[in-house]
């Protein structure tokens, strides 16, 4: 086993019923290697205060569950290296969410956000089981495969200036979830979700910071979907204007 | 207390809970469905499954075939009437979620991949990437948002059943957020709560796999079945137990010892060709695997790390190319956690808890002894797995029950007189209240949940491990026993109503121990080797004494009261189990 | 929900954007650095080169071009760089910056066309 | 006890100070205004333009404004902020228009390289007809 060091770990802190705003509150905590930030924070429940509250659970960067703020940048604390931070580090909840309590923040939004973008395939006629599948060429699956990855961890929206400025934003994973939708070669529903893409709160409220982009733990490319849908919808735009329908 | 009515509660919103709610609502829309879970539906421990889901394909391959790999594969412990429903019904779901939008991986020519897994004579594993159990949850979870009457409650932790006269009239549920104690008063129950995994203490299992469903249903009644089967899985990276799905073996992973060696050939599992056979070397089932690496250990050809003794999966040869399509989040998770990149270095793996093939007894309509409730997935025992479930049946599993559970429950709350009587509920849900009030507030208690839960782990792993026996077996059920008994003495340091996990961690744990209890005892008075269950003093199956399920019901502090079911067999009479060269598997080219 | 019409103002931002990209270096160092301070011969901009361009057709459109695309580019991201700056007077905003590029295009064509 | 979820303020006019930390979001706003100069650069042109129109006096006297200092140091300013527009624009076309050959995306770093050398030829052209 490698040398052990201690580290701080400052957490920011909210006890609905005791703060009134958020406090910073300091533990030391010995830190092996391998340690990730959820280690720390699992020492920290399991030996210091048990009333520290934070979600987690796969413990392998895929249920999305531990998105939080390690010194002022949103990560995933299962997938965050001790090893490669200072003798300090400061943890908080994801930035842009309302606090429910210490590290627990509500995603109430998200979820309403992309329920509104249909999020599923949508056909002008079922296809029966009977007939089995769709052939999908690998051109095809590639199209949207990357899309596919977002695991939900918001980080994303923690990075997001415009959804800072903006909570109304439909913001940047259920965007390119209806993105991976649009492209799927099983779907039709395009035109439908345009009604959500293509709204003020769309994909217009990006101003293509990027920022998505670069925190996303799973390289899924938000910043690209809005974009790309950026242009069909201002294809969409004229067309309609000229009477043609899409 | 606030009281919610609804048609059909379903609790746990991972795989088989939303297909469940799917099933429900398409058979009728008009059923008010609630989907109660204590996480985010996509945070569901499904999310976790790598390899993928079998399901006979294509035209070299039969229904029989995937009969028989599954019977053998779980030591003739599998109900065969279920197997059959199972293999028959799993290529439909599969393809139906290919309609509902899974990116599943494909050939050249657009039709779906198949690749091999453990114990399969044929290979007919469905996958997307090595993200299967990924893309299958949120394939679900989007495509649920689609029914208006399926109405989610997220992050909130069932407690109890509500059940009187035999029958479910519905559950309670602490909303986190709130800390306010929820009653869903439903004329049908569908538990999809998932495994137990954390009850050990190296597993693969994410953090809210603590078998809560099960403790809720052995709680009113319901026996647990089979619960002495735990599966090893044979590829768990050091220290965090991270899954390297079967997948890695699928595709051509070797596993070597310290010597570089592929020892599984010397353990009936060879000869060792350097073209994958299909039910031979690495991909041999899993007990199999997972007990030759206990049989090298002993040999001391393992090699010792810090985090205990390992051997390699060599996955170099299958260049980086394949690597990268194949098996992305291997490459990617082996980087990130222990630094070694399969594609230029053998990864150190170790075997690591990983499923319950034992759970909530129900019959082969997902139907348990109550009226009104269902299980489906890991959490249920519809005896498809018998004693060592085969890779890539566990997402079908759910898929299939799942959605026969939702059928059975939407059908069961269409017929006659099947309304919640509100008074038992209420009744009912106000003693589970005064349960978890009293948890809650309890004070001047000297044991922390934390403690115990490492007790409870590390009791588990001493007796319930890869291989068995009656001394240490006895000394877990004794310290299970004591580890019960001092719960009662957990004081709850954090009094907050808002997203307490003190005290949902403290409920998880009493859960827990419930179910750990049955695993000890279940594999204490099962005298053979079966399957995942393997005894050091009695070697070998006893299909005289033993070809039955174990259920254990629950006896109020006292260990739980254990007895026996038929196995149903059919078509298959118990025989060898046969792998390597002679299982006549098809050569991989 | 009704669509937005920002993709009026979109297509012309992207379109000067890239615009802007290719030419604007080169532009600015051509009449803001080299000629005057005679890197290039101050005849390459002399009154009889200048309006021996701009007097043909393609000319004229060329000139447009580079100076109205990116006008309406430089437009539509002043105003959102207005709203990044905390100003929330969005309709006000839009009507300043989309004015003064309507304001520079027009007299940009009027301009040529004089020439 | 009810919720009482805390909204942590955004400082409207200086988030990309001390609310985002991130040097990303200072680079984000230094891109934006490169539209300051471009927008004005613009301008300058279209009253060049205007100047022509009005005849060679003017045109001149506009052309002689353009050596005074004060226009000199503007210019090179406008000068470094287009170079900066031009390059995170090009750099960021694999993602605004990601392009698709046979089974797979073309590489982004082809489509940066091809837009950087477009930018190169049409500089030089410029370059050429005006010096020429």
């Amino acid at each position: 086993m490698s040398e052990t060091r201690t580290i701080k770990i400052e957490i920011l802190r909210y006890r609905p019923e005791i703060d009134s705003s958020p406090v910073l509150q300091s533990y030391r905590v010995p830190c092996p290697q391998e340690w990730v930030v959820l280690d720390a924070l699992d020492y920290i429940k399991n030996n210091i205060d048990s009333s520290l509250s934070y979600r987690w659970s796969c413990h392998m960067a895929v249920c999305g569950s531990c998105g939080v703020m390690v010194n002022g940048e949103p990560m995933l604390a299962c997938k965050t290296f001790l090893r490669e931070m200072g003798d300090t580090v400061r943890v908080e909840p994801l930035l842009n969410f309302p606090i429910e309590r210490d590290l627990v923040v509500v995603i109430d939004d998200f979820l309403e956000n992309l329920k509104s973008l249909k999020p599923y395939i949508i056909r002008k006629t079922e296809k029966p089981v009977e007939e089995g599948t769709h052939l999908q060429t690998h051109a095809q699956l590639k199209r949207f495969k990357q899309y596919t990855l977002c695991i939900n961890c918001l980080l994303c929206y923690a990075a997001c200036p415009q959804y800072a400025l903006n909570t109304n934003f439909i913001g940047p994973s259920a965007l390119a979830l209806a993105h991976r939708y649009n492209l799927d070669s099983r779907d039709e529903g395009y035109a439908m979700r345009q009604e959500i893409v293509a709204s003020p709160e769309g994909v217009w409220e990006c101003s293509f910071v990027g920022a998505c982009s670069e925190v996303c733990p799973k390289h899924v490319d938000p910043a690209s979907a809005v974009q790309q849908m950026k242009i069909t919808s201002t294809k969409d735009y004229f067309l309609r204007f000229l009477g043609g329908k899409r | 207390m606030e009281t919610i009515k609804t048609d059909i509660a379903i609790i746990g919103a991972g795989g088989a809970g939303l297909r469940a709610a799917i099933a429900v609502a398409e058979s009728d829309p008009s059923l008010r469905i609630a989907l109660i879970s204590k996480v985010y539906p996509m945070r569901s421990h499904t999310v976790a499954a790598e390899g993928g889901a079998a399901a006979v394909a294509r035209d070299n391959d039969s229904l029989e075939y995937h009969f028989h790999d599954t019977v053998s594969g779980g030591d003739w412990l599998t109900d065969q009437d279920a197997v059959d429903l199972f293999v028959n019904t799993i290529p439909k779901e599969l393809t139906r979620l290919e309609h509902w939008g899974c990116p599943w991986s494909r050939e050249l020519d657009g039709k779906v991949a198949v690749r091999p897994f453990g114990g399969m004579k044929i290979k007919r594993t469905w996958f997307a990437a090595d993200k299967t159990g990924f893309h299958i949850l949120h394939t679900l979870f989007q495509t649920s948002l689609k029914y208006p009457s399926i109405q989610r409650f997220d992050e909130f932790y069932s407690t109890d059943l509500l059940v009187a006269d035999g029958r479910c009239h519905g559950v309670t549920a602490i909303e986190m957020r709130t800390g306010q104690m929820h009653a869903f008063q439903s004329k049908g129950v569908i538990i999809c709560s998932g495994g137990g995994g954390r009850i050990f203490p190296f597993t693969t299992n994410g953090g809210i796999k603590t078998g809560d469903g099960m403790a809720m249903a052995y709680r009113v009644g319901v026996p647990l079945k089979d619960m002495e089967f735990v599966q090893y899985h044979p590829t768990g990276l050091p220290m965090t137990g991270i899954l390297l799905t079967e997948g890695c073996r699928g595709e051509g992973g070797y596993l070597l010892n310290k010597d570089g060696y592929r020892y599984l050939q010397d353990y009936g599992l060879g000869p060792a060709t350097h073209e994958p056979r299909l039910k031979a070397m690495e991909l041999g089932p899993r007990d199999r695997l997972s007990q030759a690496f206990w049989h090298e250990q002993r040999k001391g050809r393992t090699v010792k790390t810090p985090y205990g003794d390992m051997v390699y999966l060599d996955m170099r040869h299958l260049g980086e190319k394949k690597i990268d399509e194949r098996l992305p989040f291997i490459r990617d998770l082996a980087k990130s956690y222990i630094n070694v990149d399969p594609v230029t270095d053998p990864v150190p793996v170790r075997p690591v808890i990983h499923y319950m093939m034992g759970g909530i007894h129900t019959d082969i309509n997902a139907a348990t002894p109550i009226k009104g409730l269902w299980a489906a997935g890991e959490c249920a025992c519809v005896s498809i797995n018998g004693a060592n479930r085969l890779g890539s049946n566990s997402l079908g599993e759910l898929l299939v029950f799942g959605a026969i559970a939702g059928r059975q429950a939407a059908a069961y709350a269409r017929s006659e007189g099947r309304e919640a009587n509100g008074d038992v509920a209420r009744d009912r849900a106000a003693a589970a209240n005064a349960r978890v009030a009293d948890i809650f507030r309890r004070s001047g208690g000297k044991e922390r949940a934390a403690d115990l839960r490492t007790s409870m782990a590390r009791a588990l792993e001493e007796g319930a491990g890869i291989y068995r026996e009656e001394e240490s077996l006895k000394t877990s059920c004794s310290r299970i026993s004591e580890l019960r008994e001092r719960y009662a003495d957990i004081e709850i340091k954090d009094k907050s109503s808002i997203f307490n996990t003190d005290l949902i961690y403290t409920l998880e744990l009493g859960a827990m121990l419930d179910i750990a209890e049955t695993v000890v005892y279940g594999a204490l008075l099962r005298t053979e080797s079966r399957g995942a269950h393997q005894r050091l003093d009695y070697e070998g199956r006893d299909d005289v004494n033993f070809l039955k399920h174990t259920v254990a019901y629950h006896n109020g502090s006292a260990p739980p009261r254990i007895d026996y079911l038929p196995v149903i067999i059919t078509k298959s009479q118990p025989a060898e189990r046969v792998y390597g060269e002679a299982a006549g598997g098809a050569v991989e080219k | 929900m009704a669509r937005s019409h920002k993709p009026i103002i979109w297509g012309p931002f992207a379109a000067g954007g890239t615009l802007a990209a290719l030419i604007m270096p080169v532009l600015i160092f051509v009449t803001g650095v080299a000629v005057p301070l005679g890197i290039l011969p101050p005849e390459s901009l002399s009154y009889h080169r200048a309006v021996a361009f701009a007097g043909t057709w393609l000319g004229k459109l060329i000139l447009f071009v580079f100076v109205s695309l990116p006008a309406w580019h430089a437009a539509h991201r002043a105003r959102i760089t207005v709203h990044d700056l905390g100003v929330r007077l969005d309709n006000i905003v839009a009507l300043v910056v989309y004015g003064l590029a309507a304001t520079l295009t027009i007299t940009a064509v009027v301009a040529l066309l004089r020439i | 006890m009810s919720r009482k979820p805390y909204i942590r303020p955004v400082p409207k006019t200086s988030w990309y100070m001390k609310y985002m930390k991130h040097d990303r979001y200072k680079r984000y706003m230094l891109r934006e205004v490169t539209c300051i100069f471009i927008g004005i650069y613009t301008a300058i042109i279209v009253l060049g333009l205007y100047n022509l129109s009005e005849g060679q006096e003017s045109f001149d006297l506009f052309m002689a404004t353009l050596r005074t200092p004060g226009a000199l140091v503007f210019h090179l300013f406008a000068l470094s902020f287009a170079f900066y527009h031009s390059a995170t624009w090009f750099n960021v076309t694999p993602q605004a228009m990601p392009l698709m050959k046979g089974d797979d995306f073309v590489s982004g770093s082809l489509i940066i390289r091809v837009h950087y050398a477009a930018w190169a030829a049409v500089s030089l052209v410029i370059l050429f007809v005006v010096g020429a």
